[in-house]
């Protein structure tokens, strides 16, 4: 009937987008819609543009790549399906993405019970802690970034801080996560504010932070919440220092915030953002400057450390198949595993049996935006 | 004190956007009796059409021109290729196609533009005034300014001229209307053109204090919706109190209560109007006839 | 023999169930299937309220967001059987319409649909920004409910999806058979006299607020079970369950198919759960074309999809 | 025989309009009343505050004995007031023996498990209420009508369609609002020997109707109304040659009516 012609219709056109099937099937399900979009459309890119050119460079152990992407729009439930559309109608040996942490976890069952090996490209803790077997991540934490940023605050002798996160699952896990580091590391929160990550002004919040006497202000958040809070920061004339999370890092996020406002505001980054002041000698500096120099002549657009974390995750998982010499899930899995001393976006990644991030507090640099640029704290 | 003034400063910027958002609805609602829910989208093209012709070299306010006039005949183009066709359907079949449009022109919007947030510089700067000890952007005041512009002209053209009597006219009764001689096809391409004119605007005003995206319009079709019905759907009054009234509200829930359930705040104020004035606050009052 | 439009619908949604796995090349396949009869099943509920009484709601979601978060947290916090949870669930979602039912159905039309709207927000705000409880945006994971394994100790020997797909068809079935009782039952009779006309219900003795509030309450439990069905199924819940776009999405699902009758709606749970999987292939165009269909279809086929492909079949045969 | 229906000094008005003014009067069973007026004089409104439908601004209705003004029209239909309409208010989303069953709701309702579960007390109402409603069709002539929506009938059939509705409650007061219009003769003359009969089994029956002729015919006592105001009352022949209401209204057509 109807709901049967519909069903084969769909296995029909996806059949002929579908590979040869001696490809390398590699899965992914980014957000390229929806409110994660600004962090999917960039890791969609980075892997439709590295895949096309690994393929153009014979591929991997001989065999090009097929990738199948799906956009699950940041709906969680959407790219559950897509994970069982992946693992069991297009048989994919490995899989990339979950923008957000929502997808991810929501992927999570599915490939651990399928047993292919995921990684994701979300930020919270939780999903690689616990360690579940299949499941790795590319970017820092944002426990690490609490942390980082911390340190950074008590070195500069701050120990009241206020906080002000987006109400979404970016701002509100960051949040949680700082607030249970504050302690060990040193620091106080005394304000602890939050907004709507499509809110126009966050100046009442800004005023009770204002107000509590915080020493510094931590802005946990992504998309388009931190540049009104920079502004609104400016604004008020608030004198305590302002610190962004890694959910800006991008160029961008200074045009928005326009660069009188963003001067001065620190945050932890990957090198990435920084790749021409890395020192020649840095082992880094030829991975980020190819990957960045590509990404903005193809695309035209600023590089952001989102695409970064695809890309780091699409040559691990090459790196995987490479050195296990197969496409086993299992054998990927394990030589996932056993990836060390792979330079990336992000850093260095020394994956192991009871770390599945394999990045150390080192792989940030603390950045500060100055004339409108990004550099190094030193 | 200050910590008041910049709550209520804050509300005023934010409320007057919801305002502008809330006054596009009006007009539709006024000539047709539909909500257009793809009114948030009007913002968004008003937005991102100026971001991409300035960026392309033109000067900004020739460009925030060019984003009205072409939101306008997307406007025009949605009547005439999806409103006047279903005419006479019921309210969900309608809820149902002004929301299939505002998808539709988010899908547009992200091929047509990107997926990227964008921004273009405040008309008069950022520097901001001090007032009693708080601070208002100069961009505030544009934005508050065209609300009440919008307002005035929308409170003169429905109540002192004769098309706008003719719009409120095909509202009532539109066969009533087309009797006297109203052009009512004419009335109803003229109140999208308007409304889309008046979303546009608000998004080329407001874009500088809450960025643009492809995707913003569903939050602020969401707000605006909220507060014309605070306000009582079709009355421009309405609109106005309604938007600035939910604006302050949240702000002063986020100052003085939570800035976790200021959206919640906002919504309940909502339910409980609608409890004891189930028109709105300046909503006509219907009587049933049988 | 003629079957009764009750008996028919029965009798093809039971066959479409039992026999669609005979044609699925893959395991998704049950995957699709499950979320269509879930779906289906919170659509059948809006069929009772929006099909049967002609009222409106923009937060049906927030039902479904109570009745998987029932799933979650109950087992784990209070010790509740897993089993237990999406009953207790359906009937917090109950009380709660009940409650909220009798002051937001006074309301009509577009000022009923901004009411809805709020509480559906209302309960999605809570479930965003109470993380302690319910996990907060990023979600929560759903205890097992032990009911797969259940199944394979019986000596059924299923996949998770496959689990999923009968568990789902068979409450399906049960929801449509007691929506089908409806229909022609006093209490159905009378919802659809005061969608055709609330003064005249009212004259023969219809208590208008009444009914509404029960349909409002039925189909609320409807949305909870289907939400509880999601939350096991997925072992994971985020509070997008409770989104303002999921109740968008519901509402559409049973217009575009067609709000008079459970077949249409469930119909169009179908299109709308499957058109996402095959405009995989159209990628960046799937937005566009998703709008487009749901504009044209009210537009051309004002009844919905299967009242209309049911006239063009009738007409053709005629 | 004591008033089953007594309106005391009914009056409402809207926006300042007083539509309605000290409007009173009675009926007692198997009374036929009418109310006559020009357009506009205010006859609907004072059916509409009568059933509940809209809460008069002052005076009383007194139904059986007891003060019901104000009370809600399913209230009233449960103490025995049933009503049709001028502008018809049928379901139209329903065939035409569902909308004749509706008018069985009261007798037809039970619990909503009952109803969900389709349990055999359920059923055995519905079955009755059934059987009633094609009874009663079948006296409006509607009955092979019964499985169409109520929707595609023609005027004068849906007219026919609400009175059986009405009837279906077995009402003690009927109040019956221009139930011939835009019927033929042969239509209202089976309407007029209708409403008779249906007075004739002791129920009292409000008509509000412009057919003079027939107003004239049937009524045991007529109330007219001007401006919202009783401008006359009493039986067809008084009323008919009272000058003020010629004057007011009825003319010629009554002076005709009178010598017929």
């Amino acid at each position: 009937m109807t709901i049967r012609t519909l069903m084969s219709t769909a296995a029909a056109l996806t059949a002929l987008a579908g590979p040869a099937l001696a490809d390398i099937n590699i899965g992914a399900s980014i957000s390229e819609t929806g409110p994660a979009a600004f962090l999917g459309d960039p890791e969609a890119k980075t892997l439709r543009m590295e895949v096309e050119k690994i393929n153009a460079e014979g591929g991997i152990i001989g065999e090009p790549i097929n990738l199948i992407m799906y956009d699950d729009g940041g709906d969680p439930n959407k790219a559950r399906t897509f994970a069982t559309r992946l693992v069991e109608d297009d048989e994919v040996v490995a899989v990339i993405g979950g923008t957000t942490t929502g997808t991810t976890m929501a992927m999570v069952p599915v490939y651990e019970d399928a047993e292919i090996p995921f990684i994701s490209l979300a930020g919270a803790v939780e999903i690689i802690e616990p360690v579940k077997e299949f499941v790795f991540k590319t970017p820092h934490t944002d426990r690490m970034a609490c942390e980082k940023i911390f340190e950074d605050m008590a070195a500069r002798g701050f120990s009241r801080i206020g906080m002000i996160s987006g109400s979404d699952g970016f701002g509100k896990s960051m949040q949680a996560q700082c607030k249970d580091v504050a302690e060990a590391s040193g620091v106080e929160i005394v304000a602890d504010e939050v907004y709507g990550p499509q809110d126009a002004d966050m100046t009442p919040q800004l005023t009770n932070i204002k107000g509590s006497g915080a020493e510094a202000i931590l802005n946990s958040g992504m998309g388009q919440g931190p540049a009104v809070v920079t502004r609104n920061h400016t604004q008020l004339a608030i004198d305590a220092p302002l610190y962004q999370s890694h959910g800006v890092a991008s160029k961008q996020f200074i045009e928005l915030a326009g660069s009188e406002a963003a001067e001065g505001v620190r945050l932890p980054a990957a090198a990435l953002l920084v790749a021409d002041q890395l020192a020649e000698d840095d082992p880094q500096k030829p991975v980020v400057v190819g990957y960045r120099d590509g990404y903005e002549s193809e695309t035209g657009e600023d590089v952001s450390t989102f695409g970064g974390h695809a890309y780091d995750a699409l040559y691990i998982l090459k790196a995987a198949i490479e050195s296990a010499g197969s496409t086993e899930p299992a054998a990927i899995r394990d030589a996932i595993e056993a990836t060390s001393g792979f330079v990336g976006t992000a850093g260095e990644v020394n994956f192991s049996g009871d770390d599945h991030l394999g990045l150390t507090l080192d792989a940030f640099e603390m950045l500060e935006i100055k004339d409108g640029n990004w550099t190094i704290v030193e | 004190m200050p910590e008041l003034l910049q709550f209520l400063f804050s509300g005023l910027t934010v409320g007057a956007v919801y305002a502008l958002v809330a006054l596009g609805f009006t007009i539709i609602y006024n000539a047709s009796d539909v909500v257009n829910f793809a009114q948030g989208e009007f913002v968004m093209l008003g937005g991102m059409i100026t971001v991409f012709a300035h960026a392309a070299g033109l000067p900004l306010l020739l460009a925030a021109g060019i984003a009205i006039a072409a939101t306008a005949v997307i406007g025009v183009a949605l009547n005439k290729l999806a409103i006047e066709p279903a005419r006479g359907a019921p309210v969900v079949s309608l809820i149902i196609i002004t929301i299939g449009a505002s998808i539709f022109l988010r899908g547009v919007a992200s091929l047509v533009f990107d997926k990227q947030i964008h921004r273009f510089p405040a008309f008069s700067g950022d520097a901001p005034f001090r007032i009693g000890g708080a601070t208002i952007l100069p961009q505030s005041l544009w934005v508050i300014a065209g609300g009440v512009a919008v307002f005035i002209a929308l409170w003169l053209f429905f109540t002192r001229t004769l098309t706008g009597k003719a719009v409120l006219a095909t509202s009532n009764n539109r066969l009533a209307a087309q009797l006297v001689g109203i052009n009512t096809n004419w009335v109803m391409t003229l109140s999208f053109a308007l409304s889309a004119a008046i979303g546009a605007l608000a998004g080329v005003l407001a874009t500088p204090i809450t960025n643009t995206s492809y995707d913003v319009g569903i939050a602020l079709a969401l707000k605006g919706f909220a507060a014309a019905m605070l306000g009582g759907m079709g009355n421009p009054k309405g609109a106005l109190v309604g938007g600035i009234l939910l604006g302050i509200l949240e702000a002063l829930t986020a100052g003085y209560l939570s800035s976790q359930y200021k959206d919640a705040a906002a919504f309940i104020v909502i339910l409980l109007v609608l409890f004891i004035m189930p028109q709105g606050l300046f909503g006509a009052r219907q009587t049933e006839r049988v | 023999m003629r079957l009764s439009p009750r008996a028919t619908t029965l009798l093809v949604l039971a066959v479409l169930i039992a026999l669609s796995p005979l044609m699925f090349p893959s395991n998704f396949y049950y995957r699709v299937g499950s979320l269509i009869f879930m779906n289906g099943l919170a659509v059948t509920g809006m069929v009772i309220l929006i099909g049967y009484a002609g009222q409106i709601s923009l937060g049906h979601a927030g039902f479904s967001g109570i009745g998987a978060y029932s799933c979650a947290i109950m087992p784990v916090q209070w010790g509740i059987h897993p089993l237990l949870a999406p009953l207790l669930g359906a009937a917090i979602s109950a009380l709660l319409a009940w409650l909220v039912g009798r002051p937001i159905l006074r309301l009509k039309g577009y000022y009923l649909a901004v009411a809805t709207l709020g509480f559906g927000i209302l309960v999605y705000m809570v479930l965003m920004n109470e993380a302690a409880l319910t996990g907060g945006p990023d979600g929560i994971t759903v205890a097992d409910s032990g009911l797969p394994d259940l199944a394979e100790a019986a000596g059924l020997d299923l996949s998770n999806s496959q689990f999923w797909y009968w568990m789902s068809g068979l409450v399906l079935l049960a929801g449509a058979w007691l929506a089908l009782n409806l229909y022609d039952s006093p209490t159905g009779r009378a919802l659809r006299a005061l969608h055709g006309s609330e003064v005249a219900a009212r004259t023969v003795g219809v208590d208008v607020a009444r009914y509404k509030l029960q349909a409002f309450v039925i189909s609320a439990v409807y949305a909870s079970v289907a939400g509880s069905l999601l939350a096991l199924q997925n072992k994971f819940i985020t509070p997008d369950v409770a989104g303002y776009m999921h109740s968008i999405e519901l509402v559409t699902m049973t217009v575009l198919g067609g709000a008079h009758s459970v077949l249409g709606a469930v119909f169009g749970a179908a299109i709308l759960t499957m058109l996402p999987q095959v405009l995989t292939v159209f990628a960046e165009y799937e937005h566009l074309l998703l709008g487009l269909i749901m504009m044209l279809v009210m537009i051309f086929l004002r009844d919905g999809l299967l009242p209309s492909l049911m006239r063009l079949i009738r007409g053709k045969s005629e | 025989m004591s008033d089953l229906l007594r309106v005391e000094n009914l009056g409402i008005s809207f926006g300042g309009l007083r539509a309605v003014n000290q409007v009173g009067f009675s009926v007692k069973p198997g009374e036929i009343l009418s109310v006559i007026g020009p357009n506009g004089a205010g006859k609907t409104t004072l059916f509409n505050m009568i059933s509940g439908i809209y809460m008069p601004g002052d005076g009383r209705v007194v139904l059986n004995g007891d003060d019901v003004t104000g009370m809600r029209p399913d209230l009233l239909a449960r103490r025995g007031l049933s009503r049709t309409f001028q502008n018809l208010q049928i379901f139209q989303n329903m065939t035409v023996l569902d909308n004749a069953i509706a008018g069985y709701h009261l007798t037809e309702s039970g619990s909503l498990l009952a109803d969900l579960f389709r349990l055999p007390g359920a059923r055995a109402r519905v079955r009755a209420a059934r059987e009633g409603a094609m009874a009663l069709l079948a006296r409006v002539g509607l009955d092979r009508a019964a499985e169409t929506e109520a929707g595609s009938l023609s005027y004068g059939k849906l007219k026919r369609l609400e009175i059986a509705r009405a009837l279906a409650l077995d009402p003690k007061v009927l109040l019956l609002d221009e139930p011939a219009a835009g019927c033929n003769a042969v239509e209202t003359e089976e309407i007029d020997q209708m409403i008779a009969e249906v007075a004739r089994s002791g129920v009292a029956i409000l008509l509000v109707e412009h057919d003079m002729k027939m107003v004239m015919r049937i009524s045991s006592h007529i109330v007219v109304l001007d401006h919202g105001e009783k401008i006359a009352e009493g039986d067809p022949a008084t009323v008919s040659r009272d000058p003020q209401v010629i004057s007011a209204y009825l003319g010629t057509e009554a002076a005709e009516a009178a010598d017929a």
